[in-house]
C-alpha cells in the first residue's frame, strides 16, 4: 500500500492549495529585479542618457540620502497617514452607500446616475474644487483621497450585493432573518468577495489620488516629492518617489490581503 | 381533467374535518401560476387543516415545488386564492410558514452549526446556551454529530440535505413545507428522520405539507396523499390513509393503498 | 487664511516659491514670523510650485500673499480674481528661447515651421509670442508643443522640439551642463518681472498685516542685494539645484532693485493685453488692458521703502 | 378565478425585475437637479463669490460659446477618441493578462506582485516616464490611458478567474472540454460579471488618466481644457470639463452597460 | 470490520469474469482516500470488468461519492492503488471516463441543449447537425423535449438532474460513473429512465459503476451489488445478481435479492 497522502499542490482549476512549495513568494521578484537590470543596462550603456534616467544605483543613494537626513521618513509617514484616513474615510461610506444601493431600487435609480458620472472625474479635476470647498489643510487632501478610494469600493459593492444568488435571499426570507440579520449573515458574507476586490481598487485609488491631493498646498509627501521632483527636473526623484509608490502600495496590497484571509478565514 | 381534479380536491376530502380546527391552516382556491410562457400549476384547489400531515406526489415537473413556493409566499405573482391561517399570502401570509427546499441551499462560509442556527426562530438569540443546545441537539438528531464545525462543502450530498432538514426543524413553524427532504439519504437514515419527523409533527401539533417521489414514505407519513399531475399540473387524486398510528410499514393496509396512489399516478 | 475677510484673523497666510528667492530668505531666516510675533498673527506658508499654482491659492482665498509673473497676475485679475500688486519681488530675465547648435537655429525667424516647447498661459510661452511678433511671425508659423517646463527641457534635448521656451532654473541648468544648449533669443524686457500679488480683501481689511508683509520683504531684499552668495546657497538648498546653476540664476538674472511697481510694468503688460485676448486666455470681453491700472498699486508699498 | 400575473414587479430581494415603471430611470436625475439649484442658490447668494465658482448658467454659456465655435467638439472629439483607444488597449490587455494570472499559478506568482505594485502608480508619476519612453505623440497619450484602464480589468478578471466555481471546473475536467474549451464555455461566461465590473471600472480610470495623457504636448482635449482652466485662473472653464467629464463618463458607463446587457442577454 | 470486508471483496467475486476481457477495467486496490482529518475510505477493494454493470450502495456518508470521484481522476491525493484500463488515475487514467455528479452542476447561463451540449466529446462540434441532432435526441429521451431552451433557472429539480443525465449520455464514455441519478425522480419517470440506460449500457458495452440509494433499482440494473458501509466506508458485502435479462421488477428473485442487500446496509 502507498504512503499517505502525495505532497504535490492539487492541479485541477486555478484555485491555488497552500502546499511545500515555500519559495513561490519568491518568484514574484524575478520579474522586477529582471527588471531593475535591465534598467541598470540600458543606463550605463548610454542607450537612454542618465539625465533622463537615472541609474538604480543613483536613484538608491538618493533614497538612501533622504533616509538618513530623516527627511524620507517625513514624506513617507505623511504620506500613509493621508491614504490610511482617506481610504479608510473612502472605503466606510462606499460601503454604506454600497449596500444601500445595492439592496434598494430606489436608491439605486436615486444616486446611482451621480455616483457613475462622478466617478469618471478626474483627481486632478477635484483639486481646484477642494482647495475652494475645503481650503489647503489636511482636510481637503484626506477627503480627495477618501473620493478616490470610495468608487471601486461602491461600484464593487453594489454590484456584488445586487448578484447575491436568489436562493440564498428566499432561504433568509423563509426564516424570516430580517433585514439587518439577512445582511449579516447572508449578503455581506456573499457579497464579501466583491467587497474586498473593491477594497483592493480603492486602496489603489488612493494611492493614486494622494498625488492629487498633494498639489493642494503641501509641503511633504511622496506626491509632493513627485511633483517638485517634476517641477526642479530631478529624474532621480521622480523615480525615486514612483519606487516608493510601488513598494507602498505593494505593501498596502498586501496587508489588504492579509485582512481579507483573516476574514474570510481561509 | 383539471375540472375532475377540481371535483376531487374543492371540498377537502372528509379527512380535513379531523383537524382541530373547522377553518383550513392552508388554502388554495383556483391557483394558477405562470411563469412567462410556462404555466406550472393550473387550478390547484386544496385544503389541508390545522395539525394535518399532507404528502403531495406527482411527477417530476408538474408543479409540486412550485405549489409550496406558493404557500410560502415566494411566489407573490399567480392567480386564485392562496391563504395561510387565513391571510392572503401576497399580504404577507403567516411568518409562521418554514420550507425545506428541494436544494439544501446551505450558506458556504459557514459552518454546520451556523447553518442550522439560520433556522432559529427571530427573535432567539443564536449565542444563548438554550439555543445552541437545540441547535447540537439538532444535528445529532440529524445524524451528524462531529460534523458541527464542517463546512457544506465537507459534507456528502445526503449529510447536507439533512442540515438543510434540521435547519427547517429549528425554526419549528406552525406551518412546515418539506420538498423531497429525503431524496438522497439511504433506506435507514431516511426511515430515522422519517420517524422523528412524525414525532416532532405529534408532538408541536405542527401542519405538514410534504412533497416525495417516494409513495411507500408517502402513505406511511401522511393522513392524505394528493397526487398532482400533468403539465400544467393540477389535482389528480386525493387518497386518504385512514391509519392509526403507529403504523408498521409492512401494513398490508398501507401496501393497498400504496398501490392506490401509484395507479392513480400512472398513465 | 480666513477668506481675506478676518479682520483679527490670527493667520497670514503667505507662499514661497523656488521662482521668488526672496521668499526663500524670509523662510529661512523666520524674518516674516519675527515682524509678526508682537502682533501674535501666525504665519502660514504654502509652496507654490508656478504661477497657475500660486493664482489657485489666491483664487480658492487661502493665499492672502502670493508670487506670480506679472502676465499670470494680470490674467488672473482679467479672470476676476481679486488681487492686488503691490510690490514686486524681483526682475528677473528668467526666460529665453533655447536649442541646440545641430538644429542650425540661430535666430526667431528660423522658427518658421519648426516645433517649439512651451507651457501656455506662462512667461516663457508670453516671451515666444512676443519674440514671433518681433521677428514678423505669429503663433501659426510655428507649432506650439504644450510642455510643462521640465519636459520641455528633455523634449528638447531628446530632439523632439526644435526649441524650447526656456525657464531657469532649467535654462541654467541646461546651458551649464549640456554642451551645445544655446540660448539664441533674449530679450530682458520681455519678461513680465515677479509679481507679489496680495488679495483685495487683506489689503482692505488688514492693512497693517499686509503693511508688515511688505516691511519683512523689504528686510529681506536688502539682505539679498548684499549678500548674494548667501542668497544663491539657500536658493540652491531649496531647491536641490546645484549651487552654479543657483549662482547663475540668482546672480546673473535676478534684479532686486526696484521693489515698487510703476510704469514699466504697466507699459509691458499693456503691450501684453492684445495678445492675451486674441489667444483666448481671458474671458471674452474683459478688456485685460483696463485691467493693468486695477492690478498695479504702486501707492501702498512706497510709504514702506 | 382572479386575473393572471398581477403587474406589479417582484420586491424579493435587490434583483430588479422590469416593470412598467418607466419613469425610474428619471429619477437618477433629480439628485443632480437638485445639485444644480443648490449650487446656483449659493452662488447668486454669494455665498461663494462668482469668480471661484460660476454659475451654473455662466458655465452654460461658456460651453454654448465653444460649441458654436465649433472649438469645444475638436476638444471632445479627441479625447473620446484618446480615451476609447486607449480603454480599448488596456481592456483587451488586461483580459489577456488576467486571463492568464487567473489560470495559472506560476504566471499569478511571476506576475501579480509586480502588477499589484504599479497598479498604486498615481497617473501623474508616469507622465514624465512616458515622455521619454514613448515622445510627445498621441502613442503616449494613448498608452497611458491604456494604463489607466489595464488595471481594474486585470484585477477584477483574475480574482473573478480565480473564484470560478470549483464545481464547475470539475465538470469541464470530467468531460474532457480541454484548454480552450474550458476557457469559453465554462470559465468565461462564469468570470464574465467580473470582468464586466473590471471594464466598468477600467473605463472609468482611462477618464481619469486621461488628464494625465493630455498634460503630454497637447493642445487640445477635455483634459488640457481643465488645465488651461486651472492655467488661466478660469473656473467656468474648470467647472465646464468637470461637467464634461461627468457627462461622457456616463454616457461611456451606459454604453459599457449596453454591452454588457446584449452579451450577458438579460 | 473492514478486513471482513477485504475478505469479501478482494478476488472480484465470480461475475467479473463474465466480463469481455480478463484484465478488470476498473481497479481499485487498498485505497485509502482522507480529506484533512475525516477519513472517507479505507481499505476498499473493487474490480469491475469490462462491460459490467455494478451498483454500489450505502449509507449517507460512507464514501459512495468520494469513491467515484477518485475513479473519475478529480482527487489524485489517494493512497492505494486505482486504475482505469491499467493506467493509475493519478497518471491521467482514462480520458473515456464519463460521470454524472450527484448535484446537476449546470451551467446558469446556458439552455438546456448548450448544457447537454458540454457533454459532447471533444473533437465533435457541438454546431455541427449531427451533434444537434444526437442532442436534441438526448433531451427528448430525457423526457425534456420542449425545454431545450429553457435556462436551468427555469428547471425543476427533477428536470435539472435529468440535463445532467443527459449531458453524461452524450459523453458516451467507455466508463460511465452515476452518482444517483434517479435520486428526484418520480416512480415512472425513473422507471423510463433506468431501462433507457439499460438499453445504452447493452448497445455500448459501456461500463457502469451506478451509486444509489434505491435497493430495488440496483438489482433491477446491476450485475454486482456493492454494499459500502461504516465511516470510513470500506466494502460490507458484494450480492451478485444472476438473473438474465430482460428483468422483471417484480420477479420474486429480484426481492429476494434485495432483501440480501437490505439485509448487508442493515445493522
Ligand atoms: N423560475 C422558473 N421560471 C420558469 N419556469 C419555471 C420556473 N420554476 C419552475 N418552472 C417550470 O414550472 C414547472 C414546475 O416546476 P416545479 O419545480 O414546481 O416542478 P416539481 O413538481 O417540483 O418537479 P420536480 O419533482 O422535478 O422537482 C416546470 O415545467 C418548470 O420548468
Ligand atoms: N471536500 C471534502 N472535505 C472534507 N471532507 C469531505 C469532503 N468530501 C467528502 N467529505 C467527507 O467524506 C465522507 C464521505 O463523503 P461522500 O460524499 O463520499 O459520501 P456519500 O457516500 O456520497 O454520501 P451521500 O450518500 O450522502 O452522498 C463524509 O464524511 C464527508 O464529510
Ligand atoms: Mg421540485
Ligand atoms: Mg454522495
Amino acid at each position: 500500500m502507498a504512503t499517505d497522502a502525495r505532497t504535490e499542490p492539487r492541479t485541477i482549476g486555478p484555485v491555488a492549495v497552500p502546499s511545500a512549495d515555500r519559495f513561490r513568494p519568491l518568484l514574484g521578484l524575478a520579474v522586477p529585479a529582471a527588471l531593475v537590470v535591465g534598467w541598470h543596462v540600458v543606463v550605463a550603456t548610454g542607450v537612454i542618457p542618465a539625465y533622463q534616467l537615472p541609474t538604480p544605483l543613483r536613484v538608491a543613494e538618493t533614497l538612501y540620502g533622504m533616509a538618513a537626513s530623516g527627511e524620507l521618513w517625513d514624506h513617507v509617514a505623511i504620506t500613509v497617514q493621508r491614504v490610511f484616513l482617506g481610504a479608510g474615510l473612502g472605503i466606510a461610506v462606499g460601503t454604506a452607500l454600497g449596500t444601500v444601493t445595492g439592496l434598494s431600487r430606489t436608491a439605486s435609480d436615486l444616486l446611482d446616475p451621480l455616483f457613475q458620472s462622478l466617478k469618471n472625474i478626474p483627481s486632478l479635476a477635484w483639486v481646484p474644487l477642494f482647495l475652494l470647498w475645503f481650503g489647503i489643510g489636511e482636510t481637503a487632501k484626506v477627503l480627495l483621497i477618501a473620493v478616490g478610494a470610495f468608487f471601486p469600493v461602491y461600484l464593487n459593492l453594489s454590484t456584488g450585493i445586487a448578484a447575491v444568488d436568489e436562493e440564498l435571499l428566499e432561504v433568509a426570507e423563509v426564516y424570516d432573518l430580517g433585514r439587518v440579520e439577512s445582511l449579516r449573515r447572508v449578503v455581506f458574507p456573499a457579497a464579501l468577495p466583491s467587497l474586498l476586490v473593491g477594497i483592493r481598487g480603492g486602496v489603489g485609488l488612493a494611492w493614486m489620488f494622494v498625488v492629487a491631493a498633494e498639489l493642494i498646498a503641501a509641503s511633504q509627501g511622496i506626491g509632493f516629492l513627485l511633483s517638485d521632483g517634476r517641477t526642479l527636473a530631478r529624474p532621480d526623484i521622480i523615480v525615486g518617489s514612483i519606487l516608493l509608490f510601488a513598494f507602498l502600495g505593494n505593501c498596502s496590497d498586501v496587508a489588504v490581503r492579509e485582512v481579507r484571509d483573516r476574514v474570510v478565514g481561509r | 381533467m383539471s375540472s375532475d381534479a377540481d371535483a376531487d380536491a374543492a371540498p377537502p376530502a372528509g379527512k380535513a374535518a379531523a383537524g382541530s380546527t373547522g377553518d383550513p391552516v392552508l388554502a388554495v382556491d383556483g391557483l394558477r401560476k405562470r411563469y412567462d410562457d410556462t404555466v406550472a400549476l393550473d387550478g390547484v384547489d386544496l385544503a389541508v387543516a390545522d395539525g394535518e400531515f399532507v404528502a403531495v406526489v406527482g411527477p417530476s415537473g408538474c408543479g409540486k415545488s412550485t405549489l409550496l413556493r406558493v404557500l410560502s409566499g415566494l411566489e407573490p405573482q399567480f392567480a386564485g386564492r392562496v391563504a395561510v391561517d387565513g391571510t392572503d399570502v401576497r399580504d404577507g401570509g403567516s411568518d409562521d410558514v418554514g420550507m425545506v427546499f428541494q436544494e439544501p441551499r446551505l450558506l458556504d462560509w459557514a459552518d454546520v452549526r451556523e447553518n442550522v442556527a439560520v433556522g432559529l426562530p427571530a427573535g432567539v438569540d443564536p449565542d444563548a446556551p438554550a439555543a445552541r443546545e437545540r441547535v447540537d441537539e439538532l444535528i445529532e438528531t440529524v445524524g451528524l454529530d462531529g460534523f458541527a464545525e464542517s463546512r457544506p462543502d465537507q459534507l456528502s450530498g445526503g449529510m447536507a440535505q439533512r442540515v438543510s432538514l434540521a435547519r427547517g426543524l429549528a425554526y419549528d413553524p406552525s406551518v412546515l413545507l418539506l420538498d423531497e427532504p429525503f431524496s438522497a439519504l439511504d433506506r435507514l437514515t431516511k426511515a430515522d428522520q422519517q420517524d422523528h419527523l412524525l414525532d416532532v409533527w405529534e408532538e408541536r401539533g405542527t401542519t405538514v405539507v410534504l412533497v416525495t417521489h417516494d409513495v411507500e414514505e408517502a402513505v406511511y407519513l401522511a393522513d392524505r396523499v394528493v397526487v398532482l399531475g400533468g403539465q400544467p399540473g393540477s389535482v389528480e387524486a386525493v387518497v386518504d390513509v385512514d391509519i392509526d398510528r403507529p403504523r408498521e410499514r409492512a401494513d398490508p393496509d398501507l401496501v393497498e393503498l400504496r398501490r392506490d396512489v401509484t395507479d392513480a399516478l400512472g398513465r | 487664511a480666513g477668506n481675506g475677510d478676518g479682520s483679527g484673523s490670527g493667520t497670514v497666510t503667505v507662499d514661497y516659491a523656488y521662482y521668488n528667492p526672496v521668499s526663500l530668505v524670509l523662510r529661512e531666516k523666520g524674518w516674516l514670523e519675527e515682524t509678526f510675533a508682537d502682533a501674535g498673527t501666525d504665519v502660514e506658508w504654502v509652496l507654490s510650485l508656478g504661477s497657475n499654482q500660486a493664482n489657485e491659492y489666491a483664487q480658492s482665498g487661502e493665499a492672502d500673499v502670493s508670487s506670480t509673473a506679472g502676465i499670470a497676475a494680470l490674467m488672473a485679475r482679467t479672470n476676476g480674481v481679486p488681487i492686488t500688486t503691490p510690490y514686486i519681488y524681483s526682475e528677473p530675465e528668467w526666460t529665453a528661447l533655447v536649442t541646440f547648435a545641430e538644429t542650425g537655429i540661430e535666430s526667431v525667424a528660423d522658427l518658421e515651421g519648426r516645433s517649439v516647447a512651451a507651457t501656455r498661459g506662462t512667461d516663457p510661452y508670453f516671451f515666444l509670442l512676443q519674440a514671433l511678433d518681433d521677428a514678423g511671425l505669429s503663433e501659426g508659423d510655428v507649432e506650439v508643443v504644450n510642455l510643462q517646463h521640465p519636459e520641455g527641457q528633455s523634449a528638447l534635448v531628446r530632439g523632439e522640439v526644435d526649441a524650447w521656451a526656456g525657464l531657469d532654473p532649467h535654462m541654467a541648468e541646461l546651458e551649464l551642463e549640456h554642451d551645445g544648449a544655446e540660448l539664441f533669443f533674449r530679450e530682458p524686457r520681455y519678461n513680465t518681472y515677479g509679481f507679489l500679488n496680495f488679495l483685495d480683501g487683506f489689503l482692505a481689511d488688514r492693512p497693517e498685516d499686509a503693511r508688515r508683509v511688505i516691511e519683512a520683504y523689504e528686510r529681506g531684499r536688502e539682505w539679498a542685494v548684499e549678500n548674494p552668495e548667501e542668497t544663491a546657497g539657500i536658493l540652491a538648498d531649496a531647491s536641490e539645484m546645484s549651487e552654479p546653476v543657483a549662482e547663475r540664476v540668482f546672480t546673473q538674472r535676478n534684479d532686486l532693485s526696484r521693489p515698487i511697481p510703476g510704469d514699466p510694468h504697466r507699459e509691458l503688460l499693456s503691450n501684453l493685453s492684445p495678445i492675451l485676448e486674441s489667444e483666448g486666455l481671458v474671458t471674452e470681453g474683459s478688456d485685460p488692458a483696463g485691467r493693468v491700472d486695477e492690478l498695479i498699486d504702486p501707492e501702498f508699498a512706497s510709504e514702506v521703502v
